[in-house]
């Protein structure tokens, strides 16, 4: 029993990380429907740009996350202004194509202008357990799931004010937002600067997971995968699908590995995939598009 | 901003065309090192490149051997098989005869080339493990423990560390689940029969940068020791997940693939203790690293990269890889005589013996059944700032290794 | 093949021929909405029947059903003899069944010839083994269509826009094309669904003419729906009339027009025969 | 100029939906295939054996992927997956004894079946919920392929590709490969351009562009994207089994994973969605490009003996490349097709430009 709980209370924790990466291309796809490849780029760019402010210039902890942030936050605004907006109304899989590109560069240009080897995250986080009576849970976890859980909250929040109505009515209807005076250019930017801006966040409670270096844009499959699951639209719906994601394949693959001899976790986390776009084919959160004959 | 692209592309294009072989020199022996840097062996390629390398400026440097100079080609790979094949068929005929993709799915899908076109593909410490064999694979060479090597060299450290007595003892493996993670398995399952100790792998997929889930079984089976099999990234998740365990890291022993850098990314105070397997002697006090240091980076200003990378455990790797071909070029030099050719280079490695240079890695003897070369080495600990041996060079269980490479080279063979 | 060319009286008001579609008592609803209520019709052979009613009345819905793409709630359909209430709009298309979109639905990326040969699909006995041997076997079928195509490109006058990407054409044209696309399967039954939306009068009476053509040459039942009265009442042999998914009237156009039920639904007055939800 | 069509006129149908209707085009076209045949005397065995042979077999692959996502519009993340089972059924009904084309053939049957099993999802969702759950199947054949020894090869997962045969004639020279290979690509090419002009393509497109209107003429939209997945799958399984036996020579698991899957999709998008010539610049761009570039910057750096570190030097062509992805769907979203077509329908109506369309 307590084995069944550490792996669940583990696996939920790291499924809420799994969110916040997801939260990312969330956001972007709720202002303009276009789910952003790049994401995972980003996730390591940040990563990077935090470890460089920190261990080559010598900022401090905090405004180093803040300058990441910051440095994120106008790339993500960039990348809107000068690549996705040329392509508003081109088939979604050409778009689709394009964050795939830019992912390629940022792989490039990253560990190319700031060294390939793995660095270290510089975050104090004690590798020392944390017992919750015979339960071993893991810090780096706990303070991942509870920023992820403080940023999407803050995601949320972000929703109920001006911007976020107006980015909501953006991705509802461009033209009928465009009609009732929202800018939706500025919006979507926003909202590429905002996912940017997470990208950090996220990037430092991975790289203090697994160091720094570019596997961590390898978390974009996982990502995705959490994306679609809670419906791409649906910031509830992303924390729903990481904690499943991370449970299940946390908790099943616990108790079927020594049978099968092998690492199911990514199996585990497939075969949930598959399922639930078979039985939901909208996700569990998604809108469901009725077309109209 | 149009015909900017265009000519970008053009340029790039016409440059990679006009990549015209240069005409092979007189008396040059070329290497060929398409490596990954940018994909699964980030990790370790530009250290063991740069080591490779600056031996072979330095060999140059010094009048090169048997009046033979060493010329490289390196190429970026990004581990990909298509990318590994094109550059050997492209550094082949630019006249390289020996190659080193550092990347075990580029160097097995090059290794059926090699044996037909009769190139020299150096494996060590990683393609394919059943290259020990120098009858089915005349053309490859580990030149150093392979995995299986590997695995009795930690078990027999085990097993002094323990009194010589194993039985009732549990070890663990956690292993990537790939092919390579999985090689130990049979030889630790065939030693646990035999030592009567009781064997339990646990595999994470990967990349293996999460692996709660699977020291959380590892606790419950309550191993004396655990063998720690990956490379890159998931090493330090690895240890870290051993250290808020609380499993005592002096009984953690890592594969080859564990150095100061992961250290450093787990805290390298915290991660004192554990141990690694260990091919070759890390460090600058070594003569031949010092010889680097002071001829190719401080006098002829030729070194290949970063001279912090100088004397790392995979810069020494490096170092290691090549020394024995440069040895082999010098014994064909002095027994077939010149022009030394491919095939007398491959006949001459077989004929390296007891080979060390001075103790920079362990001594090896290549033999035409056995291109490992003994499978030697030993085992070092992390002291908190460096790594520091606690065996001598050694060799163990040799049956059981041998038993795997034969019976993987016969599977081999039925394709053929 | 529809048999009897022509034989379809033009003389309006007097139907001739079997029952072709008989729809008996319809009901669809919609969570609470009832969008098609109890409606039932019936359509000779070579008739032009015309469905008309104020927005929102049902007449899409209605076709929908017909098409297969909706399962009435209760109520049957029978096309020439067979129960098509269950059916689907391929299984339905394939019995001769041809339909046209209010909102059009040609198929962009590609020419104006390709999508009238698909309005053959269901005659066509092509399959992957024709086509992977084409040279012998896939290319003599490809132009017998071809051949049939070309006589409905004639008769809609389509010859200069035939290889034109279908999107590039004005919507008037396009309307015309996606006609060609219905008329190509030689259907016995064709329903369109408003397909004056947005033409101005000359272009209407265009297409008044094209529809009787089609009845006239190729002998198709026409089942059509619009919105506004004037050139349908030209046409159409016969018109029901609904209004908020209930039938309110059916008959001769000149009846219809003058029907106080349908005056009232199009003037939207409130009277005490207009049903109410 | 060349592909002028002022006074080309077409008499008879079968002239009018001909492969080529311009008549330069015709000549391109027989020209380019001598030249192929040809090749072995005219490019360098380097470039034959590193460049044109896995440019062809990977041509084909793409053109098969094509048929599904350009023509019939499903998103297959999973393609990789799907050249892997053909390539391993392939070689292991080859180390049985059967001869090359049969082991080629049930490489593809195979493949054709599995294929079809990523399809069921597609009877419910499209876009990237499809996406999704083909990437999802590509991670469980994966899974299996490096968890069975008994496929995969052994503890070294590397299976030897035994020597192909053509009716007894052994392809041991790199080129007796390209031609086989150059043959096989020119069948699917043409079997594709077939399916394009006739009915069943037409059908194909018509479900990606609106299914509702595809069945109301008639068309059984589960069966046509059922038989999309099933015939790519069996041009994709073919091809996988093509580049074991005439590329690889080896068969690892890495040949045929998840990048290699968003490879291929990057190869259809590049070249041009729905384009046969498109498949083969978007092959030919996405698997060379970054070898070239890498190969071109680096006699750069020697030329101009700038002293770059290794490591930059191979990130480098990685920011050139994706940056060409990028600039290239700026440039022109249809991809390199459509460039091709601009550039033809600028000559075609040369010099009356202001008929251009």
């Amino acid at each position: 029993m307590t084995f069944l709980a550490e792996l669940a209370i583990n696996g939920a924790l790291v499924g809420l990380m799994y969110a916040l990466v997801a939260s990312g291309i969330v956001l972007v796809y709720k202002s303009s429907g276009v789910v952003n490849l790049a994401q995972g780029g980003f996730v390591m760019a940040g990563a990077y740009l935090v470890w460089a402010y920190i261990a080559r210039l010598g900022l401090g902890l905090i405004p180093g996350i803040l300058a990441a942030a910051a440095s994120m936050g106008a790339l993500g605004w960039l990348t809107e202004r000068l690549a996705l907006r040329r392509m508003i109304g081109q088939p979604v899989i050409m778009i689709l194509m394009l964050t795939f590109g830019l992912e390629v560069v940022l792989r490039g240009a990253v560990p190319g202008a700031l060294g390939a080897d793995t660095k270290p995250m510089p975050i104090p986080i004690s590798q020392a357990p944390v017992w919750l009576g015979d339960i071993l849970i893991n810090r780096t976890y706990i303070l991942g799931g509870a920023v992820a859980v403080v940023m999407v909250a803050l995601l949320a929040v972000f929703f109920r004010t001006r911007a976020g109505i107006a980015m909501r009515a953006v991705s509802d209807d461009h033209l009928a937002a465009w009609a009732v005076g929202i800018p939706v250019e500025r919006t979507v930017a926003l909202s590429w600067a905002v996912s940017g801006a997470v990208a950090a966040v996220t990037g430092v409670l991975w790289g203090a997971v697994q160091g720094v270096d570019w596997s961590l844009s390898l978390l974009l499959i996982k990502a995705l995968s959490v994306a679609v699951l809670g419906g791409l639209d649906s910031l509830s719906g992303v924390v729903l699908a990481g904690l499943i994601v991370g449970v299940f394949e946390s908790v099943i693959s616990g108790y079927v590995d020594p049978f099968v001899g092998g690492g199911t976790r990514e199996v585990v986390a497939a075969v949930v995939i598959f399922l639930t776009v078979l039985i939901r084919p909208y996700g569990l959160f998604g809108r469901e598009v009725i077309e109209r004959v | 901003m149009r015909r900017w692209v265009y000519w970008v592309l053009v340029l790039v294009l016409a440059a990679g065309l006009a990549a015209v072989p240069a005409l092979a020199q007189q008396k040059v022996i070329t290497f060929g090192f398409p490596v990954d840097y940018t994909r699964v062996y980030v990790f370790v390629a530009e250290e063991w490149t740069q080591g490779m390398v600056d031996y072979l400026t330095l060999m140059n440097l010094k009048g090169g051997v048997g009046g033979y100079t060493f010329d490289w080609r390196v190429v970026d790979t990004g581990n990909e098989p298509q990318r590994g094949i094109e550059a050997y068929e492209r550094f082949r005929r630019e006249g390289a005869t020996i190659f080193n993709f550092i990347s075990t799915p580029v160097s097995n899908a090059v290794a059926p080339r090699a044996m037909e076109d009769g190139v020299i593909l150096l494996m060590p410490f990683h393609g394919r493990s059943d290259a020990a064999d120098g009858q089915t694979f005349p053309w490859l060479f580990s030149l150093g423990a392979n995995y299986w090597s590997q695995a009795t060299v930690i078990v027999q450290h085990i097993l002094e560390a323990e009194g010589g007595n194993l039985r009732g003892k549990r070890i663990g493996l956690v292993h990537i689940d790939s092919p390579f993670g999985r090689e130990p398995i049979p030889v630790l399952e065939e030693l646990s029969r035999r030592l009567g100790f009781e064997f339990q792998s646990f595999a994470f997929p990967s990349p293996g940068t999460e692996q709660s889930a699977t020291w959380a079984q590892v606790r419950r089976f309550r191993p004396d020791w655990v063998l720690l099999w990956s490379a890159g990234p998931s090493q330090s998740v690895g240890v870290r997940e051993a250290i808020r365990n609380g499993f005592p890291l002096d009984r953690l022993v890592s594969v080859i693939w564990l150095d100061e850098k992961d250290m450093n990314i787990v805290g390298a105070a915290q991660a004192r203790g554990v141990k690694r397997f260990e091919a070759a002697v890390p460090g600058r006090e070594h003569p031949v690293v010092q010889e680097i240091l002071q001829k190719v980076y401080q006098e002829a200003g030729k070194g290949f990269g970063k001279i912090e990378n100088v004397g790392s455990t995979y810069y020494v790797v490096g170092i290691a890889s090549v020394a024995p071909v440069v040895e082999a070029v010098r014994i064909a030099v002095e027994r077939f005589g010149e022009p030394v050719t491919v095939d007398k280079i491959r006949a001459a490695l077989e004929m390296v013996s007891n080979f060390d240079l001075n103790g920079l890695m362990p001594p090896i003897t290549i033999t035409p059944q056995d291109h490992e070369g003994g499978g030697m080495g030993r085992i070092s600990q992390w002291d908190g700032s460096r790594w520091v041996p606690v065996t001598d060079w050694m060799s163990a269980f040799r049956d059981v290794v041998w038993e795997m490479v034969y019976k993987s080279s016969a599977q081999f063979r039925q394709g053929q | 093949m529809a048999a009897g060319t022509g034989a379809a009286p033009a003389t309006a008001g007097v139907p001739a021929g079997d029952v072709i579609l008989n729809c008996t008592s319809l009901v669809r609803r919609f969570g609470g909405l009832t969008a098609v209520d109890r409606v039932s019709l019936s359509l000779r052979e070579g008739e032009i029947l015309a469905v008309i009613g104020p927005n929102g009345s049902g007449k899409t819905t209605l076709i929908n059903l017909i098409t297969g793409f909706y399962k009435p709630q209760e109520g049957r359909i029978v096309f020439a003899g067979q129960d098509i209430t269950r059916l689907r709009p391929h299984t339905i298309a394939r019995l001769g069944v041809a339909r046209t979109f209010q909102n059009l639905a040609l198929f962009s990326g590609m020419s104006v010839l390709d999508n009238i040969l698909l309005g053959r699909h269901i005659h066509m006995r092509s399959n992957l083994l024709s086509t992977a041997l084409y040279w012998w076997w896939g290319v003599h079928e490809e132009e017998r269509h071809r051949r049939a195509v070309e006589e409905v490109i004639d008769l809609l006058q389509l010859e200069a826009v035939r290889h034109e990407p279908v999107e590039l054409l004005p919507i008037g044209v396009r309307r015309r094309v996606e006609l060609a696309r219905a008329l190509a399967a030689r259907p016995r039954l064709l329903v369109l669904d408003e397909p004056m939306a947005g033409m101005n009068q000359e272009e209407k009476e265009y297409m008044a003419r094209f529809i009787l053509d089609a009845r006239d040459e190729l002998g198709t039942s026409v089942l059509l729906i619009e919105h506004h009265m004037d050139v349908v009442m030209d046409i159409s042999d016969r018109v029901v009339v609904l209004n908020y998914g209930v039938q309110i009237a059916e008959g001769l156009p000149q009846e219809i027009m003058n029907h106080p039920a349908v005056i009232a639904a199009y003037l939207g007055e409130r009277r005490f025969d207009g049903p109410r939800h | 100029m060349f592909y002028r069509e002022c006074g080309v006129r077409h008499t008879t149908y079968a002239a009018d939906r001909a492969l080529a209707v311009i008549p330069f085009e015709r000549a391109l076209l027989v020209l380019l295939i001598v030249l192929a045949a040809a090749a072995p005397w005219i490019v360098t065995d380097l470039f034959l054996v590193s460049y044109l042979t896995p440019w062809l077999i990977w041509t084909a692959a793409v053109l098969g992927l094509n048929l599904l996502m350009g023509w019939a519009g499903q998103i297959h993340l999973g393609y990789g997956a799907v050249m892997a089972v053909g390539a391993y059924t392939a070689v292991h009904v080859a180390r049985a004894g059967a001869p090359f084309v049969v082991a080629v053939a049930a490489g593809g049957l195979v493949a054709a079946v599995i294929g079809s099993l990523f399809g069921l999802p597609a009877l419910r969702v499209r876009g990237l919920y499809l996406a999704m759950s083909t990437l999802a199947l590509q991670v469980i054949v994966d899974w299996i392929l490096v968890q069975v020894p008994a496929i995969s090869g052994g503890a070294q997962a590397t299976l030897l590709v035994p020597r192909p045969h053509i009716f007894g004639i052994p392809l041991v020279t790199d080129q007796a490969r390209y031609w086989t290979a150059a043959v096989f690509t020119l069948l699917v090419a043409l079997f594709v351009a077939n399916v394009r002009r006739t009915d069943v393509g037409r059908a194909l497109i018509a479900l990606r562009e609106k299914d509702y209107a595809a069945a109301v003429i008639g068309i059984n939209v589960f069966y046509y994207k059922a038989l999309a997945f099933f015939v790519s799958s069996f041009i994709g399984g073919m091809s996988g089994a093509a580049l074991a036996f005439l590329y690889y020579r080896a068969v690892t698991p890495e040949q045929f994973g998840l990048n290699v899957s968003i490879m291929a999709v990057a190869m259809v998008i590049v070249g041009g969605l729905g384009s046969i010539i498109g498949s083969f610049f978007g092959a030919g761009f996405i698997l060379l490009a970054p070898i070239w570039i890498e190969h071109g910057l680096r006699e750069l750096a020697a030329a101009l003996s700038v002293h770059i570190s290794p490591s930059t030097l191979a990130h480098l062509p990685l920011v050139i490349y994706g940056g060409l992805i990028t600039g290239f769907l700026l440039l022109e979203p249809l991809g390199l097709a459509k460039l091709y077509d601009n550039v033809r329908n600028y000559l075609r109506v040369w010099p009356f430009g202001y008929t251009k369309k």
